[in-house]
């Protein structure tokens, strides 16, 4: 019954929530290959048991073809999954790991092997304090979180420890994901207004770099009252912005 | 304690909180209503009104867990249920132990093993049917958490006046007046009973007619989540 | 590796079990443990029980003080229950203030003596307004093995029966209470709240009177509390798996026979002593 | 309680040493360190005294309130004793450790003034079931080397012969009521007989002979020691084995006699001294037992 | 003073009826025969009654009656050590902890553990320490809770009797058992196994030569473990006390011995010889 | 036969010149005493001095020793550790949970190197190892599972069945047919009908 569920794409789910996909039903689409079709892959907040979906977080439901789901939700909390790529702490060295903070109940490790050309002998230049931005190679429930600062091809890619300047600070989940979505017209409208070095962690973690302090300053609040603006008022303000003294 | 303190060191100035008021028709419940991610410490927080009475919850986590506390499989959860004045004493703790397996019932805490959760629950005001605010306050700020839930629950306090009589969601000045006193908590699926928490003597009969008219109550506090979540989200798109 | 099985992965054990109909201490799910009731065996309390709910052991033992009655209420006398879970009684339990689970037990007892009206406060009133009694009843755990509730309760309504206070009164001179520690009376029970509880399996099987391990893994608890005209006195369910209207109506027909072989039972033991 | 550690070899050294009646330090089983005794030195108490036994140093305060006598004794006063220990003297008193110990030392001095003719309780009485004097004993460890029990006992007793507790005069108010004023004469005080004060004799059992006052490296070579509080007259107020180890019936037979003949010649020079620093009415340091 | 929140509160101010009993109780009296028939001057113990193993959480447990004085002793681990420092990984780690029933004396007492409480601990500490082979448990802690469900006096000694007991019950390797005995010095008289009126009497009128002692004695190693006076006394007497409490444990050293071997009997069959 | 011996701690057994101490037993001055309550039991081998202990049958607590085998369940995993939490020593059941510790060079004995935790162990996991170690004041016991008998004898799969050994390192579930990394122990008959 994945039309059940398509009609409900866009709109608010509830936990507790749930769909039938059983496919002997009646209004079953008719497909070429049901089996493959149908097969459902769950996103975020979604789970299967048996033959049923269940919604478990609250938040809207969103589909990508072919039948993929998730839940789309506003949460501050950040929940480390495997791929993303995010901002964090360096909090303590231990043996040849060091600890990295990046928002999730437990402390990401970083193995000193990972990134660009460092070797036993050549030991990175990472201090405790330190800005890093990583990727995620780890991350699931029953292990601790693994970082790594180098691509697949062993280069840093981007990635690394940040050098000197610029703030840092922390948005909502969802103000991250838009900012990193691939079209994304509150980074194109920022682009627009100032010249400036962003990094967006996936953990709701920002850091951005400007020309001088001041303009970094009000960049960041900016981003910070982005999160409750319509796109229409936002471009009023920045529309003041670009008229305005900077 | 820092947690409580968390919760008054901001004004309770909101973002995309919103205040929003359902009148029941039916079966008569006070006024309510609720208001979600007004605190900017926590992960998740809301504040729920049923007539005078009103609590503000809090949630925290899932976050790094104390090794004493540490649960392989499944989060460890902690509720701490402030009262308006003074400290919690043993009825608080009672009432705490409510909640807190209420809430283990519903959460899927085995998604989130070895990490803590803590819900802090602080009594704004009282005017009756206490309990049965902290639920429904819990409930709101833990799906404002986004935590992982199998279902959501809601609570409702009955009163049996001493003609007999039943009232939903009583004022404090009825429950004075009662004979007994049952509260419920009630899950959004099945519509079932959940927690019960009684006060007073009172026969089968009574109970059953207590647990029908929560669950008629339980229908409007549901529709009233999915109508509020909706609001919400109707911003931003 | 019967054992082995047991403290690797308890909760399959059980399944194992239940799926027989029977427990792993070779009980069927709706059958009590043998239940003992011991009473006066403290000659330094005022009125004490001891009760053995098969391993499960509570102690009872009540102190009659003399206090002012409070403003609010200037006929009454106060009952003040509590209930202590040592590390002597079960290893999961550290040394220091009582716990959640000895606090909820607490306010638990204290509920059932409201809510069912077991004593009448006023009977507790030496004097109005100057001089009343504050029966201090403290519950201790010697031996935790599951279902604290129906113990400890059983084991404070067996040690109220067997309370006799002394005889006061109050001096009209002096102002002063006058004790005469050899002559004493029971207090009047009016009614016999008896708890009875129940534990849910796996969310659907139902067992009677939980041991400790089953509690532990069970999903969910309920403790029904009746008196003898089968009127409920207290239905608790802290949370955990939700139960229909109809399945609750069932286990309070099982606590109502529950409260039937217990009241038969603290007769018999008040008997036996007189 | 501090600890040093103790090498077997050094162990062997102190063991064969006492078994010959010579310790390390040149002392024989039954001789104190030096020991100085100096009253009267923390000024906002009714009565102190400082003592150091080589480097233990123990400083006593004791501070004189009018309380409520306790149902059990209406017509007695009472004395309550706090142990404070500090992490001034050793790091190992920091926390929890401090505070343990200091239970244990206010628990044994209550056993050791357990009894009718250490101090007159009778005298502190000042209406019978309504008021009393309370006698708040505060020991400060400064310094520890050893040997706290002796050390406290003979500081206590050195400050309850210094204390001046004013004299106290009832008077009925119009009302019916007793009031009570307190003298404003620094000289018009009551003192306390402190003959009857008894005094702490540790005795460690090294090998298999009994050592006074040890050091913290003889203690570390013992197993049990028997603490004996004795009084001037030689009776005991007190006894109490500690450690982790066991003792022989006889040898606890040995060390009470020789608690009592140490314990005994300690009150005399004792009080000859407290007197003299009395009568001299200046403060100097007077050297004890040297 | 900070309020007990953990507890159900009652009223402020309680006061027992003892306070302002018309007639006094009966006062211990250095003259006659005592209060219960026993003789003085002589090792007259209480019979005792000891049963090991009686809870089921426990590792090992014992439950002692001497007179009308009750205790209950168990013992849990070797378990891991909390706080674990150097010695810990040589040598195990004893715990004591020994409290009192707020309903086991004559006035009621408080919940909270007073320092008294833990001077008792102590107590117990050291007298059984020697006792046990602790350098068998490495990185471990054994753990001995006493609960006093009456106190008719005498406890520290009975509860040393009663723990060692319940260690041994426990399978702990102990070098022996320790036996506890306490005698009342009075005048020139004394008493053995004093009550607890005899305890706290105030003694004949000379107030000379009054104390209390108590002992704990390794029978079989003729070790003494633990000792502790208080009162006044002369050394004779203090020496002849000590001589009798130790012929006083030699008196129920057969009983101990007996409870024990009941104990293992009962536990399991003789192994088969092979 | 006439019935065993019983005995209480410091009940002297015999002299040593009679018997060998075994355990349960100490010796003080020449004499073996008995340090448990239990029976008193002699064996006889061969020429020597027969052995005498004092046993009782109920499970003496044993502690886990240097050499012991233990089932522990895996509690925690990171990729230097596992922790897990002692469950039995040999087929002795503890009272108390003792933890300890699998380090990543004493998961496998080969290729040590390259042994990534993840794919050893998954918390829940029962598995056999060895003590090789009390470890210090910091660490908890130190466990092995370098031996082709020891490592994960029970492991449930993502859908919660629990699994069949495929090899050494694989295992698989029976209901997704699902395959994950394990570092597998030889399945040792007792265990098959667990």
């Amino acid at each position: 019954m994945l039309s059940r569920l398509k009609a409900k794409v866009g709109s608010v789910l509830l936990p507790g929530d749930e769909f039938c996909l059983d496919t002997t039903g009646a209004d079953t689409i008719s497909l070429a290959g049901p089996s493959k079709a149908n097969k459902v892959v769950c996103g975020p907040g979604l789970r299967r048991s048996g033959d049923r979906l269940l919604v478990y977080k609250s938040g809207l439901l969103r589909h990508k073809e072919p039948n993929m789901f998730w839940m789309d939700a506003q949460h501050k909390r950040y929940v480390p999954a495997k791929g993303e790529t995010v901002i964090g702490i360096v909090t303590s060295k231990s043996g040849d790991v060091f600890k990295v903070d990046i928002g999730g109940s437990e402390q990401a490790s970083l193995s000193y092997l990972a990134f660009e050309g460092a070797t036993k002998r050549n030991r990175p230049n990472v201090q405790v304090g330190d800005l890093l931005f990583a990727q995620l190679i780890v991350a699931n429930k029953d292990m601790e979180a693994e970082l790594v600062c180098v691509d697949s091809a062993g280069r840093a890619n981007g990635m690394g420890v940040f050098g000197a300047g610029g703030l840092l600070f922390r948005v909502s989940l969802g103000l991250a994901r838009r900012l990193l979505a691939p079209q994304s017209d509150l980074r194109a409208e920022l682009e627009q207004l100032f010249p400036c070095e962003m990094v967006v962690g996936m953990n709701g973690r920002l850091w951005v770099k400007s020309t001088g302090v001041q303009r970094t300053l009000v960049l960041a609040n900016l981003l910070e009252s982005c999160e409750n603006l319509t796109p229409v008022q936002r471009r009023q303000l920045f529309g003041k912005l670009a008229q305005g003294a900077l | 304690m820092i947690m409580s303190d968390a919760i008054f060191s901001r004004p309770t100035h909101t973002f995309d909180g919103m205040m929003e008021e359902c009148s029941p028709s039916t079966v008569s419940i006070r006024e309510f209503g609720c208001e979600q991610n007004l605190l900017s410490r926590s992960d998740g927080s809301a504040s729920f009104i049923q007539g005078n009475t009103s609590v503000l919850a809090a949630v925290y986590g899932p976050a790094e867990v104390k090794v004493s506390k540490e649960i392989y499989d499944r989060a460890t959860l902690e509720v701490i249920i402030q009262p308006k004045v003074g400290l919690p004493s043993v009825k608080e703790r009672a009432q705490e132990q409510c909640v807190r397996e209420t809430c283990e019932a519903s959460l899927l805490l085995s998604l989130h093993p070895r990490s803590s959760l803590t819900l802090v629950l602080q009594e704004l005001h009282n005017d009756g049917s206490l309990l049965s605010c902290f639920l429904n306050a819990g409930c709101m700020a833990m799906m404002d958490a986004g935590l992982p839930m199998s279902c959501l629950f809601c609570g409702v306090t009955c009163a049996i006046h001493t003609d007999g009589t039943i009232i939903t969601d009583p004022t404090a000045a009825q429950e004075a007046e009662s004979r007994a006193l049952m509260t419920f908590a009630i899950d959004s699926k099945e519509h079932q009973v959940m927690m019960t928490s009684t006060k007073g003597s009172f026969s089968v009969q009574e109970m059953q007619q207590c647990i029908a008219v929560s669950q008629a109550a339980s229908e409007k506090i549901f529709s009233f989540h999915r109508e509020s979540l909706r609001r919400r989200y109707s911003k931003s798109v | 590796m019967a054992a082995g099985f047991k403290t690797a992965d308890p909760l399959e054990y059980h399944r194992s079990f239940l799926k027989e109909n029977c427990r792993p201490d070779g009980r069927e799910l709706h059958e009590f443990r043998t239940t003992t009731v011991n009473i006066g065996s403290i000659s330094t309390a005022d009125g004490s029980a001891l009760v053995k709910l098969g391993n499960t052991t509570v102690i009872c033992g009540v102190k009659a003080e003399l206090a002012n009655p409070s403003v609010e209420a200037t006929g009454k006398g106060f009952i003040v229950p509590n209930v202590d879970l040592p590390p002597l009684c079960s290893s999961q339990f550290r040394p220091g203030p009582p716990g959640e689970q000895a606090q909820a037990a607490s306010q638990f007892m204290a509920d059932i003596i409201e809510s069912s009206e077991m004593l009448q406060m006023e009977d507790l009133c030496i004097e109005r307004g100057k001089l009343c009694w504050s029966l201090y009843c403290d519950l201790i755990c010697l031996d935790y093995d599951g279902n604290l509730l129906d113990a400890c309760a059983l084991t404070m309504l067996a040690a109220l029966k067997n309370t006799r206070l002394p005889k006061v009164r109050v001096n009209g001179e002096t102002g002063a209470p006058e004790v005469d520690l050899g002559k004493r009376r029971g207090l009047k029970i009016r009614r016999h709240p008896v708890a009875a509880s129940f534990c849910i399996f796996d969310d659907s099987v139902l067992l009677v009177d939980p041991a400790a391990e089953e509690e532990q893994l069970a999903t969910a608890r309920l403790t029904v509390v009746t008196d003898e005209e089968g009127r409920l006195c207290g239905v608790h369910k802290p949370g955990g798996t939700p139960l229909s209207g109809e399945r609750l109506q069932e286990l309070i027909g099982r606590a109502t026979v529950r409260q039937k072989e217990i009241h038969r039972l603290i007769d018999k033991v008040i008997k036996s002593i007189v | 309680m501090a600890t040093v550690q103790v090498s077997e070899a050094e162990k062997v050294y102190i063991l064969h040493g006492i078994r010959d009646d010579l310790r390390v330090d040149g002392r024989g089983c039954e001789d104190y360190r030096h020991m100085e005794i100096e009253t009267d030195v923390v000024s906002n108490t009714d009565g102190s005294a400082k003592v150091s036994l080589g480097h233990t140093a123990v400083l006593v305060g004791i501070k004189a309130e009018i309380g409520k006598p306790r149902p059990m004794a209406p017509n007695e006063g009472y004395l309550e004793f706090f142990v404070d220990c500090s992490a001034n003297a050793t790091p190992e008193f920091e926390g929890r450790g401090g505070e343990e110990l200091g239970k244990e030392l206010s628990n044994t001095l209550y056993k050791v003034f357990n009894n009718k003719h250490s101090v007159d309780l009778k005298k502190l009485c000042i209406s019978k079931g309504e008021h009393c004097w309370v006698l708040y004993v505060d020991v400060l460890l400064l310094q520890c080397d050893g040997n706290l029990y002796d050390a406290m006992s003979v500081a206590i007793k050195a400050a309850l012969f210094s204390t001046k507790i004013p004299k106290v005069h009832i008077s009925n108010d119009e009302e019916g009521g007793k009031e009570i004023e307190l003298s404003d004469d620094p000289f018009d005080c009551m003192r306390l007989d402190v003959e009857n004060v008894p005094c702490i004799v540790t005795l460690c059992k090294v090998g298999h002979r009994h050592v006074v006052d040890a050091t913290l490296q003889e203690k570390a070579c013992s197993v049990a020691s028997l603490i004996i509080s004795v009084t001037h007259k030689g009776t005991v107020t007190c006894v109490r084995k500690m450690g982790g180890g066991s003792l022989d019936p006889e040898s606890i037979f040995e060390m009470t006699e020789t608690g009592k003949r140490v314990g005994k010649a300690l009150h005399v020079p004792l009080m000859k001294l407290l007197q003299q620093e009395e009568s001299l009415g200046t403060r100097q340091k007077v050297g004890f037992l040297g | 003073m900070p309020v007990d929140t953990r507890r159900v509160r009652g009223p402020e101010v309680s006061q027992s009826p003892l306070l302002f009993a018309c007639k006094p109780a009966a006062v211990f009296s250095s003259h006659g025969p005592r209060a219960d028939g026993r003789q003085r001057d002589q090792v007259d113990v209480r019979p005792v009654f000891v049963r090991c193993g009686l809870v089921s959480q426990a590792k090992g447990s014992a439950y002692m009656e001497a007179g009308d004085t009750k205790l209950m002793c168990c013992v849990y681990g070797p378990r891991e050590t909390e706080r674990k420092d150097d010695t810990d990984m040589k040598c195990g780690r004893l715990t004591t902890d020994m409290r009192f029933a707020p309903f086991s004396c004559p006035e009621r007492g408080s919940w909270i553990q007073g320092s008294q409480d833990k001077d008792f601990s102590l107590m117990l500490h050291e007298s059984l320490q020697p006792a046990l082979c602790l350098h068998k448990y490495p990185r471990s802690q054994i753990e001995v809770n006493v609960m006093v469900l009456e106190n008719s006096g005498s406890v520290l000694a009975h509860a040393v009797t009663c723990a060692s007991l319940a260690l041994a019950d426990a399978g702990i390797e102990m070098y022996d058992l320790v036996l506890g005995c306490a005698i009342r010095q009075d005048g020139a008289s004394y008493v053995v196994d004093p009550t607890y009126a005899e305890e706290n009497g105030n003694g004949s009128d000379s107030s000379d030569n009054q104390g209390r002692l108590t002992l704990a004695f390794l029978p079989s190693l003729n070790q003494v473990s633990g000792l502790q006076s208080d009162g006044e006394m002369t050394e004779e007497s203090l020496s002849a006390g000590v001589r009798t409490c130790i012929e006083g444990c030699y008196k129920i050293y057969p009983v101990i011995q007996q409870a024990l071997a009941k104990a293992v009997r009962r536990a399991a069959p003789p192994p088969s010889e092979s | 036969m006439s019935p065993m011996k019983l005995c209480v701690p410091g009940d002297k057994l015999c002299s040593v010149e009679d018997c060998t101490p075994g355990t349960g037993v100490y010796l003080r001055h020449g004499y073996i005493y008995s340090s448990l309550a239990g029976y008193v039991l002699k064996k006889n081998e061969g020429e020597e001095l027969p052995v005498i202990s004092v046993v009782r049958e109920t499970e003496t607590q044993l502690l886990p020793d240097v050499g012991a085998i233990v089932t522990c369940k895996v509690t925690s995993i990171n990729p230097r550790f596992a922790k897990v939490h002692i469950l039995y020593v040999g087929s002795t059941p503890l009272k108390d949970r003792f933890r300890g510790t699998i380090r990543k060079e004493d998961v496998r004995a080969t290729e040590k190197d390259k042994v990534e935790m993840y794919k050893c162990f998954r918390p829940g996991d029962i598995v056999l190892a060895k003590v090789i170690s009390l470890g210090d004041v910091q660490s908890n016991y130190l466990l092995t599972t370098a031996e082709n008998e020891l490592g994960v004898v029970v492991a449930h799969s993502e859908a919660g069945a629990q699994m069949v050994p495929n090899s050494w390192c694989e295992m698989q579930c029976p209901l997704t047919h699902g395959k994950e990394f394990r570092k597998v122990a030889r399945v040792q008959p007792e265990y098959l009908h667990a």
